[in-house]
């Protein structure tokens, strides 16, 4: 799992996030992984000490943003026995965005919105078959409006 | 303007005969980075969220006397939403006005809820108020998604509408010197990335007024046609112009008219 | 309470696709009011997803999601007429739950 | 049209006060039909309201808002006499740089040109204004986000020679636009006092300097 071994982020996400109501057995969120600062520290946590970039990890996003508010981002993994997906955005305070959880019953293929706050890369890392793959691409964020 | 060339303007024509290549080129993968942004954001819109909750606010007795929205008469008969949108602005007899679509709920309000709807026009935007106008707004112009543009002019009142609207449209002032016109008066123009249709043409016009109401994603805010003229002129550097005005009806007036026979596409989703 | 989600889910050859709008702020706990003081951080944490009462998803989120999230994913199986059913909780503990029908 | 009147606008005196500064809009008939001054005035009136440091009285136009309201007019063979009149009265209100220098600190001036900021209703009076250069120009290439509702701008010291000629005529088009062309879209940054001296001089500088990231 990729927040294995943080027994106590576990609990410390257990008191961030309020309580749960009794019965729900909701996983806990990895804090120490989402206040990632950097995209090591963010992997380090989630015990992707070794990977390395892969075909088998695809980003679909557009080039540029118009609005780094949102923007659209589809990750795919194509590797066998795939886990779990996260996405990742090298330039924000907190560089993780999502962990997807892949159980047996759905495809290995997330569409989500996320924020940016500037130009960045942004990392996918998949786990497959416990080892840890990535993909990573440029997406340009684009300053607009008559604001300026 | 006209013939007029300034010499900023050949300096210009120069400068891109000079550096062609590289400008275009750069140009066009930015242009095709926005074209598959923009695609990318039209599956989900988050304006349905929108639409969801105007239904209910349009459906649920409110005000004074408790009733709902539901006999509100939007120019096609007491209660009658699909395609109302489509063939706003319209003079209405029993207000004796030229309304758009905001105004005419708000009138409905007022007759059907009791409402006293002065409070919802003085209402900054992005609050309760004129956000429940705006939820309406997206669930009623989505009942006319697919339709088309039919607003009539023949009505005195309309005519002038579109002619007030008109010369508002032209209208300098301020400290920047901006109209309307200056950023929509002409074609193939954009601020920073974004395009500018010009609304003086159908091609343009029908560009603006048949994707609002729009969800923007810039602000995660979902905006009106009256919220969209509103910050307009906040950026032409006028002064505020008032909700639901006769003002801002003509505007839509000149819009509207000028996007006649095209399909209404709302609610939209922006930049 | 929260307001509801807008949930689409269609079958397509043994594959049934999701697409979810929520209603959050998604806020990130680094932006300021105009008065100068920090807007805390509000933002859904944790996302789940069940056919007919079987979970099928479990997703953890941070702050970095958009506004009014969309989230869209594919289920192996699936048919018309089956129960598609989301959960989101935020960092505030609030949940929402919604369901729809597959097409 | 039957209007109604509202209080929270300061007044019949800026219908009265628009009407008087708008000659222009005395004689419509050149560009088809339309709306009358009276119903207009009446619309306008009713139609805003004050907010934040902004008020009603920027209705008021001047001489050169009124001429340019009225396209077809200011196209006209009439307008083009016209129009060199108001190019005439715009250069003679430019104030050239008082020590006599045109340029400033262009990594300055790519900020001003960047900001879009000031003078709006959600603005602060304390708020610096910028200068909306990138809205309209490309000008550092380095900025894929750019207008096109002025021409470009890069290489424009490289083209046009950093001259004092170049310098005056260029200080002149940003000071008053409307001294080279009566009805350019383009405000006029000095003359209604958007921009300050020093900020126009950096702007100059980001446009000659050949330093500048415009001209490399």
């Amino acid at each position: 799992m990729l927040r294995a071994g943080s027994g106590a982020g576990v609990v410390a996400a257990l008191a961030a996030a309020g309580f749960f109501a009794p019965g729900e057995a909701l996983a806990a969120w990895a804090k120490d992984a989402f206040e990632g600062k950097s995209v090591a520290d963010a992997m380090k946590a989630m015990g992707a000490t070794a990977s390395g970039a892969s075909g088998d990890v695809q980003i679909v996003a557009s080039d540029i943003a118009e609005n780094g508010a949102v923007v659209p981002i589809q990750a795919i993994s194509k590797a066998a026995n795939t886990q779990q997906i996260a996405i990742m955005v090298e330039k924000n305070p907190n560089v993780l965005a999502a962990i997807f959880d892949v159980g047996p019953d759905v495809l290995p293929d997330f569409t989500t919105r996320i924020k940016m706050g500037e130009t960045s890369n942004v990392t996918v890392l998949v786990k497959a078959d416990g080892k840890f793959l990535t993909a990573t691409k440029e997406i340009k964020v684009t300053l607009g409006g008559c604001g300026g | 303007m006209g013939a007029r060339i300034p010499s900023a303007l050949v300096v210009a024509a120069l400068c891109s005969v000079a550096s062609f290549g590289v400008v275009a080129q750069e140009k066009d993968d930015a242009a095709k980075g926005i074209e598959a942004y923009r695609e990318a954001l039209k599956d989900g819109n988050p304006a349905e969220l929108f639409e969801m909750s105007g239904e209910e606010l349009w459906r649920k007795p409110a005000g004074p006397k408790n009733v709902s929205l539901e006999k509100c008469d939007l120019g096609l008969g007491a209660g009658k939403v699909e395609g109302a949108y489509a063939q706003l602005p319209r003079y209405f007899k029993d207000t004796n006005k030229v309304q758009d679509l905001e105004s005419r709920l708000l009138t409905c309000m007022s007759t059907l809820q009791g409402v006293d709807t002065a409070e919802y026009v003085k209402a900054r935007f992005n609050t309760a108020k004129k956000n429940d106008l705006v939820a309406l707004t997206a669930y009623i112009s989505g009942a006319s998604n697919g339709k088309k543009v039919k607003v009539s002019t023949k009505h005195p009142m309309e005519k002038q509408a579109f002619e007030l609207g008109k010369r508002m449209f032209f209208y300098q002032a301020g400290p920047h010197d901006f109209s309307c016109a200056t950023c929509h008066g002409e074609d193939g123009r954009r601020i920073r990335l974004q395009d500018l249709p010009n609304i003086t043409k159908h091609e343009g016009a029908l560009a603006g007024w048949t994707t609002w109401p729009a969800y923007r994603v810039s602000s995660g805010q979902m905006w009106s046609m009256q919220w969209r003229i509103n910050d307009c002129f906040r950026q032409q550097r006028f002064p505020e112009p008032v909700y639901a005005s006769d003002l801002t009806v003509a505007l839509s007036m000149f819009m509207a008219a000028n996007a006649n026979g095209a399909t209404i596409q709302t609610p939209g989703i922006k930049r | 309470m929260p307001s509801p989600m807008r949930i689409r889910a269609a079958s397509k050859d043994g594959i049934t696709e999701v697409r979810i709008l929520m209603n959050h702020e998604m806020e990130t706990g680094q932006r300021k009011d105009s008065a100068g003081k920090v807007i805390p951080a509000w933002f859904i944490q944790e996302v789940k997803a069940s056919l007919n009462g079987k979970e099928v998803l479990q997703a953890q989120w941070g702050p970095s999601i958009s506004k009014n999230p969309y989230f869209a994913f594919k289920i192996k199986g699936g048919k018309a007429g089956d129960a598609v059913s989301v959960t989101w909780l935020d960092n505030r503990g609030e949940t929402r739950t919604d369901e729809a029908k597959v097409t | 049209m039957t209007q109604t009147i509202r209080k929270i606008v300061p007044a019949a005196a800026i219908a009265a006060a628009l009407l008087s500064a708008a000659p222009a809009a005395n004689a419509q008939s050149s560009w088809g039909k339309q709306a009358d001054d009276k119903s207009f005035a009446a619309m306008l009136q009713s139609g805003f309201q004050n907010a934040g440091t902004v008020t009603t009285d920027r209705l008021k136009q001047d001489e050169t808002q009124a001429f340019c309201s009225n396209p077809a007019k200011a196209n006209s063979k009439a307008g083009a006499k016209k129009a060199a009149e108001v190019e005439k009265a715009s250069l003679a209100t430019v104030k050239y740089p008082a020590d006599g220098k045109f340029l400033g600190d262009w990594k300055n001036g790519e900020k001003v040109a960047q900001s879009g900021r000031g003078l709006t209703w959600t603005d602060s009076a304390t708020q610096a204004n910028g200068g909306n250069c990138y809205n309209c120009h490309q000008i550092d290439t380095k900025e894929i986000s750019y207008g096109t509702i002025g021409p470009s701008l890069h290489n424009y010291g490289k083209l046009k020679g950093n001259t004092e000629q170049t310098q005056r005529e260029t200080w002149a088009k940003i000071f008053n636009s409307k001294s080279n062309n009566a009805c350019s879209n383009m405000p006029r940054f000095g003359h209604m006092g958007i921009l300050k001296e020093q900020d126009m001089k950096d702007i100059m500088a980001l446009l000659l300097d050949p330093n500048s990231p415009v001209n490399k």
